[in-house]
């Protein structure tokens, strides 16, 4: 019975991919464009950001970020409309906010699983990647925590939840742009669209941010609060 | 239901998937590095051999191939105008410089290069292989548990994400661009968070209740045959030849 | 019944699962106002399936579908059918996804231009009506799988259907809600049908039950009762003998 | 029976979630060797929560547990417990976490301490047992609901438990899975506690039903089959009369 069940997903999930595709690139920067410098020191400040969150990692949460991390990568399957067109999800803060520096890993195996699923993205452009979507989110992570912690005021929590989704999205455009940039000058008018392709894409992962922290405080303040956040 | 591609059996199909990974991997490095036309038309042309000897179907390869070439494509919109360099001609103002179709045509040549031999890899090995031989390969094995734990889950997670799609479209949802549509999906993610995470918890437990003390084990037994080592000589012939005419 | 109580037309409706066997062949069937069908099959026979289909989840490779002797085809035609007509998941837990309850039994009503005030008084009135009332701002997530049933139950009738289908509504419910469920069922005055695999509780709230085999629907005899045996302790869990 | 074949010995246990209100009070529950009991309660009372407290997952906030005469408090002593008492969750998909069937099914015996070969083989023969040979290599959660199960059942028997705590086995199984899991159920040579709502299933595998209500188990008595009367269409859907 499953099995078929997967056919048909399969194929509702291949228009949803075809259909929109075009976004995940602004995340994911493809193969063979980055210069090799902007790669090596991607890899290199990224797997320093997933040894300290696996050195945060015990064995016996390994379900849990992983579980978590899946329902994060069929939480970026989602389209919302932004206006005339669609944006994928991305909600790199809200992983921040639950996984803390986890988040490094966590980022790591999902971009590597849309690597080898989708192909976007691929195995030299993993670390920058990686760095470029799990840094906004700690850093995010350590700004805005305080804000959300139990006993807060309402309006601190929504303050400091839409500031994580909306500055955690913002930093990552910038840091692909920044990785374009650093590549070659002439990628400068590239990367200055890219970034303004994520402006919209700020508010509404600000907004959807926001919803799910008070929907998570509200159902199950123990995934804000749990061990598993470093 | 990710893995379309697997269940051909091609000479490809049957290689180690370890052998397969550290080729994929070397050579999209040097792919990455290199810079010359012979050593990138050498490396286009490897891939498409080994794309067609993997036998993958030519319409799902050209379906994912153009998610890739559409990023290509827009840089393509700037990077002739943009980079410094002799004019080839004018575009009205604008001037199209040798420097910059060259480059451009670089990167075309490399993105499609890599994702070639990443599609063969990919098409040929299930993602299952591809984990233990992460794990052969000493990968950490928190890396490659997790990589288990998610991808086992994606599929059961993206289920009850469908299933919740249509409880609000039974419930007449449109989405629109506005803030019941906003909030509706954010509630739709933190429900699907919030049963992810009880799940690993029930996870846990199932795994407790079997003697789980913080080793995870693989059954999986690679071993290199003939095909494997000749394969992996001629591959790393290649990658060094490629090397070779680009840096010596 | 004359044809301007036809509600639901289902003529030659084939349907697989791309890649998968056939899982409807031919499937006739036609619901009047005021019916009340049971539908049994064993799993994997296609009644979820043909569930969706009427809804328009899922599309047919062919056949045709009339609503209301409107024939539906597109994703907009069904938009509308989705207004009249009523969906129970097999699995609540599938069903609501809002935090609280009353959001989630308002949800519909909203979706259908309803003022937030409209809405909010509709989804009071149903949760009373089910005797859920106080029910409000439980947390859905936290509710126990009886409660999830009726609170989902709600979100459906709060659309204010004329056609309910119900989807194994009684699986792995206890005895009580059961016959809660019961007594709400045989109080309203819609016309329905109820996948299950409990005969006798099909028995009771229906007047036909028709069973699906092979991709096909076999109408079926009026509901008979007969003796037979049947084991259990007496005493100490409830259980109806009717 | 002598003290010595008593295997479960829970005495006054008391149990609530943290917030929660009490779920178990005062529980008291006993099993002998050779034991096959049956379990019913509506949703909620509790039921899932006491395998928990027998497997050491969650810990009770008074009473005693003696397993086998050892009384059992810490996470340690509890370790002992796991590698005799085989739990089979409700949902399958939370039992089967591995890649593929075997290193799924192998993972009990591993943890162990046994030999790769030894698993292997220990695996293959539980798997060959349940009629699930060929099963091997298949992705586990590409099995159908009712494969899922039985592969469940088979990580559970591949520690060779001397007890077994079935958390309804049969929730969403069509028949002829059910008659599968009843005949390797009966075939069996141990203990055992399954929770279900289905009484005539309980019936035919159990030699007693308890129920739960109020945090508590009401000893039943024998099961005895009396007739009643039963109302069903004939012919079309397949119903066993026993
Ligand atoms: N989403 C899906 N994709 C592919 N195949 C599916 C899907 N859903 C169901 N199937 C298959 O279609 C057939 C009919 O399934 P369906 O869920 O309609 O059966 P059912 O009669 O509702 O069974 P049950 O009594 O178990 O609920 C089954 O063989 C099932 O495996
Ligand atoms: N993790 C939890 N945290 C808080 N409360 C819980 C938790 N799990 C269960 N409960 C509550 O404890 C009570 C007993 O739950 P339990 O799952 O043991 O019932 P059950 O008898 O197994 O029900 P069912 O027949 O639905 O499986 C219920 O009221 C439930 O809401
Ligand atoms: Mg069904
Ligand atoms: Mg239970």
């Amino acid at each position: 019975m499953e099995k078929f069940f997967q056919k048909n997903t399969k194929s509702n999930f291949k228009q949803l991919i075809q259909k929109h595709s075009y976004y995940f690139k602004a995340m994911h920067i493809s193969e063979g464009i980055l210069s090799p410098a902007v790669l090596i020191g991607g890899a290199a400040f990224a797997a320093a950001g997933v040894a300290i969150g696996l050195k945060n990692l015990e064995q016996k949460e390994i379900p849990t970020v992983g579980i978590l991390s899946a329902a994060f990568f069929v939480a970026s399957l989602i389209h919302v409309p932004a206006g005339p067109v669609s944006a994928h999800l991305i909600l790199n803060g809200l992983v921040g906010l639950i996984l803390g520096w986890k988040a490094f890993p966590a980022i790591l195996v999902g971009l590597a699983l849309q690597a080898l699923l989708f192909q976007f993205g691929g195995m030299t452009t993993l670390g920058v990647n990686t760095l470029n979507m799990a840094l906004p989110a700690v850093i995010c992570y350590h700004i805005f925590k305080n804000g959300l912690k139990a006993g807060m005021g309402k309006h601190t929590v929504i303050i400091c939840a839409f500031a994580t989704g909306f500055f955690s999205v913002l930093l990552s455009g910038i840091m692909v742009g920044l990785s374009l940039y650093l590549t070659g000058e002439a990628f400068l008018p590239a990367a200055k669209l890219v970034v303004a392709a994520h402006l919209p894409v700020m508010f509404i992962e600000g907004i959807l941010t926001t919803t799910c922290i008070l929907f998570l405080k509200k159902v199950r303040p123990e995934i804000l609060e749990g061990d598993h956040v470093s | 239901m990710f893995e379309e591609l697997t269940n051909g059996d091609s000479f490809i199909h049957g290689l180690d998937p370890r052998g397969k990974l550290i080729v994929v991997f070397l050579f999209s490095i040097v792919v990455a590095a290199a810079d010359r036309f012979q050593v990138l038309l050498g490396s286009l042309t490897l891939g498409l051999l080994i794309v067609l000897t993997a036998k993958v179907p030519a319409r799902k390869l050209i379906k994912r191939l153009i998610p890739v070439n559409m990023l290509i494509l827009f840089l393509w919109l700037f990077l002739p105008f943009t980079f410094g360099g002799e004019p080839l001609f004018f575009m009205g103002p604008l001037a199209v410089t040798r420097e910059g179709v060259f480059y451009a045509t670089r990167i075309s040549i490399k993105s499609n290069a890599m994702m070639l031999m990443l599609i063969a890899l990919v098409a040929s090995t299930p993602i299952f292989f591809m984990g233990h031989a992460m794990h052969q390969l000493k990968i950490p094995n928190k890396i490659v548990h997790l990589f288990f734990f998610t991808y086992r889950y994606i599929h059961a997670i993206y289920r009850e994400y469908l299933r919740l799609k249509n409880s609000i479209k039974i419930r007449g949802f449109i989405p629109k661009t506005d803030l019941h549509t906003y909030k509706t999906f954010a509630y739709m993610v933190g429900m699907l968070l919030v049963r992810s995470f009880d799940r690993a918890h029930r996870v846990h437990n199932a795994m407790l209740c079997r003697g789980f003390k913080g080793d995870l084990y693989s059954l999986k037994k690679f071993s290199f045959k003939t095909n494997d080592v000749v394969s992996i000589i001629f591959m790393m012939a290649m990658i060094v030849i490629m090397g070779v005419m680009e840096w010596a | 019944m004359g044809l301007n109580h036809l509600i639901l037309n289902l003529e030659d409706i084939r349907f697989n699962y791309t890649g998968g066997p056939k899982v409807l062949t031919d499937l006739d069937l036609q619901l009047f106002k005021g019916d009340r069908i049971g539908l049994m099959g064993p799993n994997g026979s296609g009644k979820t399936t043909l569930f969706q289909i009427i809804m328009g989840l899922l599309k047919p490779s062919s056949g045709s579908i009339e609503i209301y002797n409107y024939p539906c085809k597109t994703e907009k035609d069904f938009i509308d059918v989705r207004k009249k007509i009523g969906l129970l998941f097999q699995d609540a837990d599938d069903q609501l996804f809002s935090p609280t309850v009353l959001e989630d039994v308002a949800f519909g009503p909203l979706n259908l231009g309803k003022s937030r005030d409209e809405a909010m008084e509709i989804s009071l009135n149903t949760l009373n009506f089910l005797g859920l009332s106080g029910f409000e701002d439980r947390i859905t997530y936290k509710l126990s799988g009886g409660e999830k049933k009726l609170v989902s139950l709600a979100t459906v009738l709060a659309m204010e259907p004329e056609v309910l289908l119900l989807d194994e509504p009684t699986s792995g419910l206890d005895e009580k809600t059961k016959a809660t469920l019961k007594n709400v069922l045989s109080g309203l005055d819609l016309s329905y049908i109820i996948i299950s695999h409990e005969i006798d509780f099909l028995a009771e709230i229906t007047d036909h039950i028709y069973t699906m085999e092979n991709g096909k629907i076999l109408f079926d005899q009026e509901v008979h009762a007969h003796e037979h045996v049947h084991a259990h302790p007496h005493g100490a869990y409830v259980h109806e003998h009717k």
